[in-house]
């Protein structure tokens, strides 16, 4: 473990517990819905100043830790506050603290208990940060199970009908996949430090733990039980689209954009590269679930009646796109992967974010009873299309990018589940086709509210097409910042 | 040059954007103006650039699109003699169909949408037609793909259109996975995606990989072009507005696929195979479309028909080794085809947007200028002596006759066959539009100047595309083909030949004609027959396709969902919950409430514990 | 001597919890667990706990058994009140006369010896010093703890059983 | 030591086991828990006899610690009891069982 402890400013402890402190203050003036608003876009726009301004300021291409802090906590188990930023963390911070703004102003009207909702929403993201920078596994778990808290009172609280079903559903279903990763974690502690003597939970100490293959594979499942409900892969998915379905707008957002891919990223920073010989057994196994859920969920999308659920499984078939890419195991399939999770991030919480605005102005997610929406809405129903296209894949949109380097980096190590792979993108022009016709398209439905975007609706959408076109037009400074991590990912060492 | 080269994608794509943004704010004819100056401007950076596209042609990188690994995708503009021909015909085709829309939209509420998808679509085309590399080509693929469905859905308030909009994305889309696959597999083998070194290096592949990997392409190229088996959303299309048709549908778009191919040609070229598979394909394409041509009712449908058999003659041209013919006939046939449907578009207007051709009729005395201009477009179709389509078309017979061995002598029967069938519905189509008394009862609809006056230019155009590649045998110097550097190309057969061919070409153009006179001449509404549905239906493959693939898709999908997802997954869980649950109840009676029970079980294991300690004291 | 008053003690206090646990009567059963409370604080007395013994009665024979007593009046849920009319039940009197008197004599046995004396009674004991000692320097702590833990047993006690409100007040419709 | 521990232990049992027949079996709250008041007690004798048998001063404190914490829990059960009876109007267990699974 190094020892270095940074003697500059903290500034990733400054993003972690910057809304942390909001949720306080939140609490505080808790009679006031308006403050609490207020507080709530204070906070998470800091949070968004501050990380691009450290992405700025960074020298984002140089490989290494960007930022590293470290700190003594509890010394009787070994336990320290570690926190590191590498490129790929930084990306993920950087859409955690962009949706977070956006899951904010759109919750902008939220009537029901409003300091309490808001403050759960910055916990959340106080969790979600913590995990992209956690390298103490003891700290990582915390902030792992700190994300689930607020989401499962987001959902059961402020959800739709079947809330608490979802809800309970969504807990059980992380639970029992986390509760594996702690015992692998407490075991994994408990042998390294039977072998070396020194007890301890820091990531590049436990990396040099020596496991014969079966101990090695058993943790590795275990890690991957935990990181995979939560990606979701197929067949652990069921929870998503219930979740989703039932989710209010930020829920829904934030569990899109940034939940599934703290799976992804707990595999890339801990679960790989901890167990690297079982990690290589298993990318046939992870390659064909992924597979199979790429078509699986897509052909289901094709079938729902609740638009919210087809956005869901098309989740699902995107992260068994941005999972084959991992599984092919070379540097331009994981670019691509973490590109995608970026891009999908951000058109996902895009197209969440319009149903919520759909739904305020008709009253109803059910396809039947929706469509024309461009003769009352033509503002909304093209960023609907735009949003909808980029989901589908379109090259010069978000998505594009990411799936066809994953595709290039997949078919250059297996050609035939690249070949496979590119079906999945018929299939996503299938659903979201549907999607459109069904929503804009078609006779008019007549909805109750026939107001176009108001301000606010503008300001969210915006910055979210703006992102959109730019990830697809010149994604090139988001893969030259993930670029050197990456490298070092993929051989096995640690920044 | 290279900022005017780099100015005829970005004009249209700005005037796309301006229109996309601000369009529906501005002035109506300023949104007009904004689209075709955009691209009228990109046609004369064309213009501008045209001398420089001779030999190795101009290039040009703006910047880097995407770069991982060995691979990299930049966007770069690569604009040689076939870019350059291809540029021309497409930003000038475009111009007139802009003016003509502008015209066609004149009180349509959704203006601003139609140009910004227009000019858009305009861009997309250009990007296929001037890409350097495929990756970026995909983009331009999948952008013409995008304003397609956009376009062809416009009045999406009719659920039909929308469909047909979603129809034609789909099944291109089922094209652009084989394009999308034989690009990655270029890139695995070559390291590369740039077109000029994959086309420089074909030669290092192995026969095998070499054919499948043009016939990929070819899968690409036949869903872009409406080519067999890919070719049901065609005649859906017909459901946009008709300066889309004519654009995208006739003009531009659906030429795409035999572009790609004469992009790859010196790929495609060295697998004898796919040749030959890529010629079947369009002599098989043009066959059946010129009889499903035979039996339509609506006018734009029997246009969407012929263009898909003009395409497969395009792609024949491919499959016999003849680039310069086939984009002789992709050029000419642009012109007469954008005319003929901008001219359906006019005779509609004047017909009080009637589209059924059995309720037409007489149009002649309804406007003279529409009626001889739409008889241009349709003489070069039929094949006319001495009109562009007729050299074309012949070119490419007459090179299929010159291979000479048996295989290509049926390919050139077939294809004069269709030459004769095409003859008949041009002339059918003729008959029933202007012979006799008008049989609806609709006022015509005044028709805008703007409608009008692209349509000489583009009648001159057509008929005179002949000089383009006029063959020696006329005088002329077969300028194409030396424009393309494909002098090879030229016939290599006796003079006597050529002149029976011609006769041939000739006869069978007065059969066609003939055949449609006595029976079309006048007009009865004959009972619809078996066969004639079967045509009518383009050969019942909707419902093939229906039978074969959406509803087993469809079923499969509702297994997934329903037996998958609920069924098995869901089962599971909530089985083990539910599990859970049972037991609950069953040891539930040990949980009655009563204090006096809880501290049972609290002696019991105190009983327990005390027991254990026992046992272990007696060992 | 000592072993056999152990001896005796203890049949004494078996005797009267048995008694004790067996009546109908909570009045009676706590008559009963206070003498055999008694006997209890002797056999600490001859363990050589005198200080155990003495707080024995007075925490427990006298303060809780008494605290009991005013609950189970309050409340008024002893039945057989009415039998008290025709003057006590000297069957019913009996047993508990006979505990203590034994326990008396069992009492004036031990005091009238002297406990350090020729009989060795506790020839091991805590003095009052040795176990002040004990208790304030080495469980100063626990001593902090088990008065705070008093004191919120005095609040919470308090807040229980405070008189209920009537329904005016709507804050009170949560219990 | 006066008597061996054994005998301690033996009557110490005894009255522990008497304390919990009476909890289990009466139904009276009052009486159940003058039965745990028997108990803590039997825990106490114990306690001191241990003290004496190692003539250790530890058991005899925790006797003390043992007797606050019972004043503690009488006093607030004893509260409760009040509390429930003026819900119920009785103090037999068997009105009490909301909690039943």
């Amino acid at each position: 473990m190094t020892a270095e402890t940074s003697i500059t400013f903290p500034w990733l402890s400054l993003l972690l517990w910057l809304p942390l402190l909001g949720t306080l203050l939140c609490l505080l003036w808790r009679k006031s819905a308006a403050a609490c608003r207020y507080l709530a876009l204070g906070t998470t726009l800091l949070v968004l100043l501050v990380s691009v301004g450290l992405a700025v300021s960074l020298e984002t291409g140089a490989g290494g830790w960007l930022l590293f802090e470290d700190y003594r906590w509890i010394d009787a188990y070994g336990i320290r506050y570690t926190l590191g930023m590498d490129g790929i963390s930084l990306l993920l911070i950087l859409l955690t603290a962009f949706l977070q703004v956006i899951a904010v102003l759109i919750s902008w009207d939220m009537r029901k208990h409003p300091a309490l909702f808001f403050a759960l929403v910055l916990v959340l993201e106080t969790g979600i940060i913590g995990v992209f920078l956690a390298l103490d596994l003891v700290l990582f778990y915390l902030f792992w199970e700190l994300m689930l808290i607020p989401m499962f009172f987001l959902i059961g609280v402020w959800g739709h009908e079947r809330r608490v079903y979802a809800a309970v559903k969504f807990f059980l279903f992380t639970l029992s996949g986390s509760l594996l990763l702690l015992l692998a974690i407490i075991s994994l502690y408990l042998l390294h430090g039977e072998q070396t003597g020194v007890y301890t939970f820091a990531l590049a100490a436990l990396k040099q733990t020596e496991l014969n293959f079966t101990q090695e594979m058993i943790f590795y499942l275990c890690f991957m039980a935990a990181f995979v409900v939560k990606v979701p892969l197929f067949p652990f998915h069921t929870w998503l689209p219930d979740a989703h379905t039932e989710a209010p707008a930020a829920g829904s957002v934030d569990l899109a954009g940034l939940l599934l891919k703290t799976g992804v990223y707990g595999m890339i920073r801990f679960a790989f590269p901890l167990f690297p010989l079982a990690a290589e057994k298993s990318l046939p196994v992870l390659a064909a679930l992924a597979l199979i859920g790429l078509f699986y969920a897509a052909w289901i999308a094709y079938l729902q009646f609740d638009i919210k659920r087809i956005v869901a499984y098309s989740s699902v078939s995107h992260l068994g796109f941005v999972i084959l890419g991992l599984a092919a195991w070379n540097q331009t399939a994981w670019e691509g992967s973490v590109l995608l999770m970026i891009s999908h991030g951000v058109t996902t919480g895009a197209l969440f974010v319009m149903i919520a605005m759909i739904r305020q102005r008709t009253a109803t997610r059910e396809v039947d009873k929706l469509g024309g929406l461009w003769q009352s809405q033509p503002n909304l129903s093209a960023f609907f299309l735009l949003f909808c296209f980029a989901s589908l894949g379109l090259p010069g949109l978000a998505n594009f990018a990411g799936e066809i380097l994953i595709l290039i980096g997949v078919f250059s190590s297996q050609p035939l589940w690249g070949a496979i792979a590119v079906g999945g993108i018929l299939f996503a022009a299938a659903y979201m086709l549907r999607l459109l016709q069904e929503v804009i398209w078609g006779p008019c439905c007549e909805p109750f509210d026939k107001s176009d975007l108001c301000r606010r609706e503008w300001l969210i959408l915006i910055p979210l097409a703006l992102l959109v076109i730019w990830l697809g037009c010149y994604p090139q400074p988001a893969l030259d910042v993930m670029r050197a991590p990456i490298q070092l990912l993929l051989q096995g060492g640690m920044p | 040059m290279t900022l005017l080269l780099a100015l005829i994608p970005i004009l249209p794509l700005f005037g796309g954007l301006v229109n996309a943004c601000f369009g529906s704010r501005l002035p109506r004819p300023l949104s007009a103006l904004i689209a075709c100056g955009a691209v009228l401007g990109s046609f004369l950076a064309t213009l501008g650039c045209w001398p420089g596209a001779a030999g190795e042609g101009l290039k040009t990188t703006l910047f880097t699109w995407l770069q991982s690994g060995s691979f990299s995708a930049e966007v770069g503009l690569l604009f040689d003699p076939l870019a350059a021909i291809m540029a021309l015909m497409v930003t000038g085709v475009a111009s007139l169909i802009h003016l003509y829309a502008a015209g066609y939209m004149e009180d349509d509420s959704d203006q601003a949408r139609f140009f910004a998808l227009l000019n858009l679509f305009v861009f997309a085309m250009l990007t296929i037609v001037l890409a350097d590399n495929l990756l970026l080509m995909f983009l331009g693929w999948e952008g013409v793909g995008f304003c397609s469905y956009g376009l062809i859905g416009f009045w999406y308030r009719k659920t039909e259109n929308a469909v047909a909009g979603r129809k034609a994305f789909i099944v291109t889309r089922i094209g652009d996975l084989f394009f999308t696959v034989g690009l990655l597999w270029l890139f695995a083998r070559f390291g590369t995606i740039g077109i000029e070194a994959i086309n420089s290096r074909a030669a290092e592949l192995d026969p095998t990989t070499l054919t499948l990997i043009s016939l990929l392409l070819l899968g690409g190229a036949c869903g872009k072009s409406a080519q067999l088996p890919l070719m049901s959303w065609l005649p859906d299309a017909m459901a946009g507005p008709t300066p889309v048709s004519a654009l995208i549908h006739a003009a531009t778009m659906v030429t795409a696929g035999v572009y790609l191919l004469c992009r790859m040609f010196p790929l495609v070229s060295l697998s004898p195979l796919a040749m030959g598979v890529i010629a079947c394909v369009g002599v098989l394409t043009a066959f059946y479309a010129a009889t499903c041509a035979l039996a339509q009712r609506e006018i734009k449908r029997v246009l969407a028909y012929s263009t898909m058999s003009q395409v497969g003659y395009m792609f024949l041209a491919v499959g016999l080794d003849s680039v310069s013919a086939a984009m002789f006939h992709l050029l000419t046939h642009a012109f007469f085809k954008a005319l003929l449907f901008m001219g359906a578009g006019c005779l509609i207007q004047l017909a009080g947007h009637e589209n059924d051709i059995f309720q037409m009729g007489g149009m002649r005395r309804r406007s003279q200028t529409v009626f001889w201009l739409f008889l241009a477009g349709l003489l070069c179709l039929a094949g006319a002596p001495l009109t562009g389509g007729f050299f074309s078309k012949d070119l490419i017979l007459a090179t299929a006759f010159a291979k000479g061995d048996p295989f290509h002598l049926g390919i050139y029967g077939l294809g004069v066959l269709t030459a004769g069938i095409t003859s008949l519905y041009s002339f059918r189509l003729a008959y029933l539009l202007f012979a006799g008394d008008f049989r609806g009862e609709e006022l015509p609809h005044e028709l805008p100047k703007l409608m009008i006056w692209p349509l000489p230019l583009l009648a001159l155009l057509g008929l005179s595309g002949g000089l383009l590649n006029l063959p020696h045998l006329f005088g002329g110097r077969s300028w194409l083909s030396g424009w393309l550097e494909r002098e090879n190309d030229l016939l290599q057969i006796p003079l006597q030949s050529e002149y029976l061919l011609l006769g041939v070409a000739a006869a069978v153009f007065l059969l066609g004609w003939l055949v449609a006179h006595f029976r079309y001449r006048r007009f009865a509404e004959r009972e619809t027959e078996v066969c004639k549905q079967f045509f009518l239906t383009g050969w019942q493959c909707d419902a093939f396709f229906d039978r074969l693939l959406i509803r087993p898709f469809r079923k499969l999908c509702y297994f997934c969902w329903q037996g998958g997802d609920l069924g098995l997954i869901d089962g599971l869980v909530e089985g083990f919950a539910r599990a859970c649950l049972q037991w609950g109840h069953a040891i539930r009676f040990l949980a009655d409430g009563r204090i006096s029970r809880y501290l049972q079980g609290f002696a019991w294991g105190l009983l327990l514990i005390v027991g254990w300690f026992l046992l272990q004291a007696v060992r | 001597m000592a072993t056999w008053m152990f001896y005796i003690l203890g049949a004494i206090t078996v005797v009267a919890t048995l008694l004790a646990i067996t009546q109908r009567n909570p009045v009676h059963a706590v008559i009963y667990l206070v003498n055999s409370f008694f006997a209890l604080a002797l056999l600490f007395f001859l363990l050589g706990a005198p200080l155990v013994a003495a707080w024995e009665v007075i925490i427990y024979a006298g303060a809780i058994m008494v605290l009991f007593l005013f609950i189970i009046m309050m409340l008024e849920i002893a039945p057989g009140v009415e039998a008290d009319r025709y003057g006590p039940n000297w069957l019913q009197w009996l047993p508990i006369l006979l505990l203590a008197a034994a326990l008396g004599i069992c009492t004036l046995l031990l005091t009238g010896l002297d406990p350090v004396g020729s009989n060795g009674v506790p020839h091991w004991y805590a003095s009052p010093r040795d176990f002040g000692y004990a208790l304030f320097k080495e469980y100063a702590l626990a001593i902090e703890v088990v008065s705070f833990q008093l004191l919120f047993a005095a609040v919470g006690a308090f807040y229980v059983g405070r008189p209920e409100r009537k329904s005016k007040s709507p804050a009170g419709g949560d219990r | 030591m006066i008597v061996p521990l054994e005998h301690v232990l033996i009557l110490s049992t005894i009255l522990f086991l008497l304390g919990l027949v009476c909890v289990l079996v009466r139904r009276n709250l009052i009486m159940i828990l003058i039965g745990i008041e028997i108990m803590l007690n039997a825990v106490g004798l114990l306690l001191v006899g241990a003290s004496a048998f190692w003539q250790q001063i530890d058991g005899q404190v925790m006797v003390i610690f043992l007797m606050a914490m019972t004043s503690a829990e009488v006093s607030i059960s004893l509260a409760m009891v009040v509390y429930l009876n003026r819900r119920k109007g009785t103090v037999d267990v068997r009105a009490f069982d909301e909690m039943r699974g």
